[in-house]
């Protein structure tokens, strides 16, 4: 399944830059994540609590920064696993950074494999939280660079 | 005469009171529950499963791991018919999502789930192929080392000058088809209850192969085929997904190493479509043909995605290559028929099996065809088709053709030169298709049975043929009542029950009515034997001089001279008599370069009509009115054969509208009955009717599939009638047709 | 499953272990869809309130101001009701179209919609009449118009300690026109693709209100009262019903499942408001 | 897990089981009462195979659970016939050879005793789209609505 989106924040593309790969910083403004722990420089270990409705999925798994191309382009894998609802998510995020007149333009492909039990709850709910998350993230990250916490 | 008759389904009355004893229902003293921890992940390599933890759960009896399987003296892990490339549980790899890792017996469901939770499984992931071409490219991820292109079979035919025949064509014609990945759906899933005993085995299952089933289990656990024991009850459905081997090796292997106790495995809905499916297909056809429409060659590849192991594949992708050829006249044809491994469950017969593929592909085609040469396309199929004596693609010369007959009958029948009713306005159009079918039978087979009259007049059949609701059981006893002349209430059928009914090779490719129909012919012709040779004593004539029938032994010339059989057995002081029937047939040795050869004792023939209606604003399709045609030869009960013919419409009409199993990196997304939809009664045509051809002098033929490869095409035939648009892909989804009435193509937005 | 049955027998029975059990409690009405999430194990609630036993909870109450009916009144109740089939039979018609006879049997209104199903007939038809919520909690009761109830994918505005307790249908204009069409891709038997609950008053020619609901194509059925608002004071001609067609069908962000992609969902609710405004227009009720 | 002891009425007969509050209608029947005339199959309420009758209204029993039906009246297909008479309907469905694998008919009769009882001279459309929710495989559609044409009191 792939997810496609986009959002656009208004800072200049390296700072945007550094603020995505401060990885412990950003995966705050990752809707549901907690314990995020480094690994080793292009790893990271966390969580991730999502709700839909009355279904709750509690993913725990790993983060790997597959490629960087600064300050354009990032490419990650997720790989996580809910034990109680026997499911797994399995997906490549890449991120391209393009300099606008006033900011920098976000674009995000997620192709994502759901496995398990989950799998059959369905894409349209999967596409519209994963869009969901991204929009609160871009938000999120925008408050965060006003606030100049990325400093 | 019993045989032509609509007596009921012998055991009618158990039912509609919801007694029949389906393997679903088997309950033993001190029987476990099994379950099945499986893959989440398409491909990988498996470093660690530990299931420790999972064992010392209260009311875990056993857990089975391909770790259980290592060393000379026990079983083996690795089964299959014919490739053994199937482990019973993933060892070191696993190759498709949902692949069984482990084997739980448990005193309750609800234990064994809770102990899934406490398996530890690592793996190391590897690149996956889904697609069966991709799998053939240079490379693609390889899932068996032995097959390093991912081949599992690839048949070949071979017949005339194909570079000249399509020189010498005035038109060339290619298109692709594709059918997607489907599921049998019986609405009794997968069974299977094992017990181990003094060192036999006896299993229960849903199984079309019981005897198959003994020998691969045979071979499994190194046992003497006389130490395994197969029953299978009637069954609620089989389709073509109960048939080879499936799930009775699991449960098989949790009782072996239970030791003591019966285990009972039963697939869920979502389990049943990781177990078995149908192959999805792509099939490139061309031909050449010349402006008057006769043919000059043709020229068909098909790829059969088989899942990760070979199980039935091996068997059917040759099948499957004779199968898309179609039933006409044409002097050069070439054919490639290859079967593919890839990373996702085992693809196998789907009721119309590797038949309902390359119809689809090949009477679209003739479609096509007909529309360029602007041929009405009845008559470049009458022009085309197949008859008597005529030499098929394999080089046999074929008998007892009725291809015409059976297209006619259902294009007479849906009125095929009547105007249509008008459209009634522009958003609704009508439209009209038709198509016909040719399929081999399983060649070089036998069937067996044996059967009982005893002293009270009873006469038991013993057969190993199974009871799907085909009504197979009573078709048999119509065909023993009237071959000994008795009135069908004293029959019974009994089997399969490998320690009591005969060899059978499988409940298969509508074979049964034929094979084993002539076995019970020849095993009451010898039982008339017999009892002529017990009354010719009594009656003080030789044998040669008697006749029987009618309950009766008489003297031929003397038909008043006659003791009914009760008496020939009583006076003689003889508690039964017994007699074997067997019939075999041993075609299908086909060269394996060129397809030539004889490959079948005779052909399974179908066509159907239908009227169609397109909503051209969304493009839903609303089939109307559809008639159907079947080769019976000679109908044994019509009612039942009534069933057969329209139950393979609707079937079909599954596959043709709705069916799809739905994949996304090889994790199946719809594996449940809402998502995955089955023909319900508003989606079945308002008109529906049938027919099953007989003709004087005939066999029994198989009438279980033939009228249902024809639907897809027909249908499809219809909407290109009603409104232009030429779907190639199946299912026709209404956004298809809808994106076929505006010339767009799938990716246009 | 382990979980504890509760099967309170009064409303403040229901409401108390409601707000003791909070989110884990689930609540059980007729059962198709919390029996099935359970089933497929998707919940795992350590509480479930069954409010079967809570008297009074069924009905279907005719008033001046409009209809109310009962949380835990069937839909096959409603499909039936001579009231609703009288002064409204668009949910009627939307009641009558989900699942099949025996989850109709068995659905209640108030479970269908605290369950949000994006893919459910009732809502949209509810939402196109201007339909009130009333929920209840121990912390008193609240009355929630239907476009605010429904929040997204099986989610409401419901928090864990409220049941729903009342639905209100105002009742339309008098001589109002309604209609329901349910659009299925797949066979008689799937959940619709789109659908549209269409509801119009006119005086002659000219419509003077006009109120259309989407559903299925979106997380929630979307009513668009800028779109709606081109109609009043108009006849409806060919014209100005494609130009609101157009309007749903460009607004509403479709999405894609198995009954159809984004682009197709597009193309539905254009078609389908159209035969259903056509419908109106030509006096059908 | 908290089991409870509950009062059913199957078929006309009260029993008093030990039932676990999570448990379905389906398991109850199927596994205490071993009445296997009730069968699982989708376990969505798709398919039909599970369908009792609870005060004379066809329900799906995978999507019930036990304790929701306590004091209510039951009937599987195991209750219909009397005194070891078919119901008409059972009969019906025989003489108009309205099934093949049968794992599916208990439902459809089941369904079409409820039809009845609700409307004794459906036409062929309300027959269709009341049965419509009952899936049969082998695709018997077009004899089970003979059989149940056979059934109304006006047959045409």
């Amino acid at each position: 399944m792939k997810i496609e989106g986009s959002f656009t924040l208004e800072a200049p593309i390296r700072t945007v830059w550094d603020y995505l790969l401060n990885i412990e910083e950003m995966s705050q403004c990752i809707p549901g994540v907690s314990a995020l722990e480094t690994i080793d420089t292009k790893s990271y270990r966390g969580e991730l609590q999502i709700k839909v409705g009355p279904i709750k999925a509690a993913f725990g798994g790993t983060v790997t920064l597959l490629e960087l191309e600064p300050p354009h382009r990032l490419v990650a894998e997720i790989v996580a696993d809910d034990r109680r609802n026997a499911s797994q998510v399995k997906a490549t995020f890449t991120s391209i950074l393009k300099s606008l007149a006033d900011g920098t333009e976000v674009t995000y492909t997620i192709d994502a494999n759901v496995r398990g039990r989950l799998a059959q709850f369905g894409q349209a709910v999967a596409q519209s939280t994963a869009k969901k998350m991204a929009a609160a993230f871009g938000s999120c990250m925008q408050e965060k660079i006003d606030a100049g916490e990325t400093a | 005469m019993a045989v032509g008759k609509s007596v009921p389904m012998l055991d009618s009355v158990a039912r509609v009171t919801g007694t029949v004893p389906y393997p679903s229902n088997l309950k033993l003293p001190d029987m476990l529950v099994g379950k099945i921890f499986r893959s989440r992940v398409p491909h990988a390599h498996v470093m660690k499963l530990d299931v420790s933890a999972a064992e010392r759960l209260p009311g875990v009896v056993a857990i089975v791991t391909a770790a259980d399987f290592a060393g000379d003296d026990k079983p083996n892990l690795h089964f299959g018919s014919p490739i053994q490339d199937q482990p019973i549980v993933a060892g070191d790899r696993i190759r498709y999502i949902g692949e069984p890792l482990a084997l739980i017996a448990a005193e309750s469901a609800a234990v064994a789930d809770q102990a899934m939770d406490l398996i530890e499984l690592e793996y190391e992931e590897l690149s996956a192929v889904f697609d069966a071409e991709q799998a053939m490219l240079p490379g693609a991820p390889i899932l068996h080392e032995a097959s390093p292109d991912n081949i599992v079979r690839h048949s070949k035919l071979r017949r005339g000058d194909i570079d000249a025949g399509f020189a010498a064509a005035d038109e060339i014609v290619e298109e692709v088809f594709s059918s997607p990945m489907a599921q049998q759906a019986s609405l009794e899933t997968h069974v299977a209850t094992a017990r181990w005993k003094e060192g036999k085995l006896t299993v229960w299952t849903g199984s079309q192969s019981p005897y198959t089933v003994r020998r691969v289990l045979g071979a499994i656990f190194d046992l003497d085929l006389e130490n395994v024991r197969v029953i299978v009850p009637p069954l609620g459905g089989g389709f073509g997904g109960k048939g080879n081997v499936r799930i009775q090796p699991m449960a098989a292997a949790l009782a072996w190493k239970v030791g003591n106790r019966p285990v009972k495995l039963m697939m869920t809905r979502a389990e049943e479509f990781v177990t078995v499916t149908k192959h999805a297909a792509k099939i490139m056809i061309k031909s050449g043909v010349k402006f008057d429409g006769t043919f000059t060659a043709r020229e068909v590849s098909i790829y059969w995605n088989g899942g990760a192991y070979a199980s039935s594949s091996a068997h059917l992708v040759p099948a499957g290559m004779l199968r898309a050829i179609g039933p006409y006249r044409i002097p050069a044809v070439h054919v490639d028929s290859y079967g593919i491994y890839t990373n996702l469950p085992i693809a196998a017969a789907y009721r119309g099996a590797m038949s309902s593929q390359g119809v689809f592909a090949h009477e679209s085609h003739m479609d096509t065809i007909a529309h360029l040469l602007g041929i009405d396309p009845l008559e470049l199929r009458t022009k085309n088709l197949l008859r008597t004596d005529d030499l098929f693609a394999t080089g046999e010369r074929l008998h007892d053709i009725h291809f015409v007959e059976c297209l006619e009958a259902a294009a007479y029948g849906l009125g095929w030169h009547e105007p249509l009713q008008s459209d009634n306005g522009t958003i609704k159009k009508r439209g009209r298709g038709l198509a016909v079918m040719m399929k081999n039978t399983i060649a070089n087979s036998y069937s067996e049975c044996r059967i009982e009259l005893d002293a009270e007049g009873r006469v038991t059949l013993f057969v190993s043929t199974v009871e799907m609701g085909q009504g197979g059981h009573t078709a048999l006893a119509q065909i023993a009542a009237e071959a000994l002349g008795v009135p069908i209430e004293v029959l019974a059928v009994t089997g399969p029950d490998t320690a009591e009914t005969p060899p059978d090779a499988q409940t298969a490719s509508s074979r049964s009515t034929h094979m084993m129909g002539n076995a019970v012919l020849d095993g009451a012709a010898s039982l008339r034997q017999q009892l002529a040779e017990a009354a010719a004593p009594i009656l003080e004539w030789s044998p040669d001089d008697l006749s029987v029938a009618d309950g009766y032994v008489f003297v031929t010339t003397q038909p008043q001279a006659r003791i009914p059989y009760t008496e020939v057995l009583g006076r003689n002081n003889i508690d039964a008599l017994t007699a074997t029937g067997k019939y075999s047939t041993n075609e299908g040795k086909l060269d394996p370069d060129t397809g030539q050869g004889i490959s079948t004792p005779d052909w399974h023939q179908g066509a159907g009509a239908c009227e169609v209606e397109v909503d051209t604003q969304t493009g839903k399709v609303t089939v109307l009115r559809y008639h159907s045609a079947s080769f019976a030869g000679r109908v044994v009960n019509p009612t039942l054969a009534g069933l057969q013919n329209d139950g393979n419409v609707i079937f079909g009409m599954g596959a043709s509208l709705l069916e799809e199993v739905a994949i996304d990196g090889g994790q199946i997304t719809n594996p449940n009955l809402s998502d995955y939809m089955l023909p319900s009664f508003l989606d079945t045509p308002v008109e529906l009717k049938n027919v099953s051809l007989e003709e004087e002098g005939s066999s029994f033929q198989g009438i279980g599939e033939m009228t249902l490869p024809p639907v897809a095409p027909a249908i499809a035939n219809a909407i290109y009638d009603a409104v232009g648009a030429r779907i190639r892909d199946l299912p026709l989804t209404a956004e298809k047709v809808l994106r076929g009435i505006q010339g767009r193509t799938d990716h246009e937005r | 499953m382990s979980f504890e049955l509760l099967q309170p027998d009064s409303l403040p029975g229901a409401l108390k272990a409601l707000a003791q059990h909070g989110d884990e409690a689930k609540v059980l009405a007729g059962g198709t869809a919390i029996v099935l999430m359970l089933q497929q194990k998707l919940i795992a609630p350590t509480v479930l309130v069954s409010v079967g036993r809570i008297p009074d909870l069924a009905y279907i109450r005719s008033e001046p101001d409009g209809i109310h009916v009962g949380p835990l009144t069937t839909l096959r109740d409603m499909e039936r009701s001579l009231v609703i089939q009288t002064h409204f039979p668009l949910l009627a018609q939307a009641s009558g179209e989900v699942g099949n006879i025996r989850v109709r049997n068995q659905a209640t209104l108030g479970g269908n919609l605290a369950e949000a199903d994006y893919a459910s007939d009732p809502p949209t038809a509810l939402l196109a009449l201007g339909t009130q919520v009333t929920a209840t909690s121990l912390r008193g009761e609240r009355t929630i118009p239907l476009e605010d109830f429904l929040i997204g994918f099986y989610t409401t505005d419901l928090e864990p300690d409220e049941l729903i307790t009342d639905v209100f249908i105002p009742a339309s204009a008098p001589g109002s026109r309604t209609t329901y069409l349910k659009y299925r891709s797949r066979s008689s038997e799937d959940r619709p693709c789109a659908c549209v609950a269409a509801i119009a008053a006119f005086e002659a020619e000219t419509c003077t209100d006009l109120r259309v609901a989407v559903g299925a194509a979106s997380e929630v059925p979307q009513r668009l009262p800028a779109v709606e608002n081109l109609a009043r004071g108009q006849a409806l001609t060919d014209e100005l019903i494609g130009e609101i067609a157009a309007g749903y069908a460009d607004n509403i962000d479709t999405l894609e499942d198995i009954r159809g992609s984004a682009w197709y969902r597009t193309q539905m609710i254009r078609i389908h408001v159209v035969r259903a405004l056509e419908e109106l227009r030509n006096g059908r009720r | 897990m908290s089991d409870r002891t509950l009062t059913l009425q199957v078929n006309g007969r009260p029993y008093t089981l030990e039932v676990p509050s999570g448990q379905t209608l389906l398991e109850t029947l199927r596994e205490s009462l071993e009445l296997v005339g009730v069968r699982d199959s989708c376990g969505i309420g798709m398919c039909g195979t599970c369908t009792v009758l609870v005060d004379g209204r066809a329900i799906s029993s995978c999507l019930t659970l036990t304790a929701q039906v306590e004091n209510k009246h039951i009937t599987t297909i195991e209750g219909l016939s009397q005194d070891g008479q078919l119901h008409p309907v059972q009969q019906a469905y025989i003489d108009h050879g309205a099934f093949q694998c049968a794992y599916c008919t208990p439902g459809f009769i089941l369904s079409t005793v409820a039809l009845l009882g609700e409307n004794a001279n459906p036409d062929d459309a309300a027959i269709r789209e009341y049965l419509a929710g009952n899936l049969c495989r082998c695709g018997s559609y077009v004899n089970i609505l003979n059989a149940v044409r056979a059934c109304r009191t006006i047959d045409d």
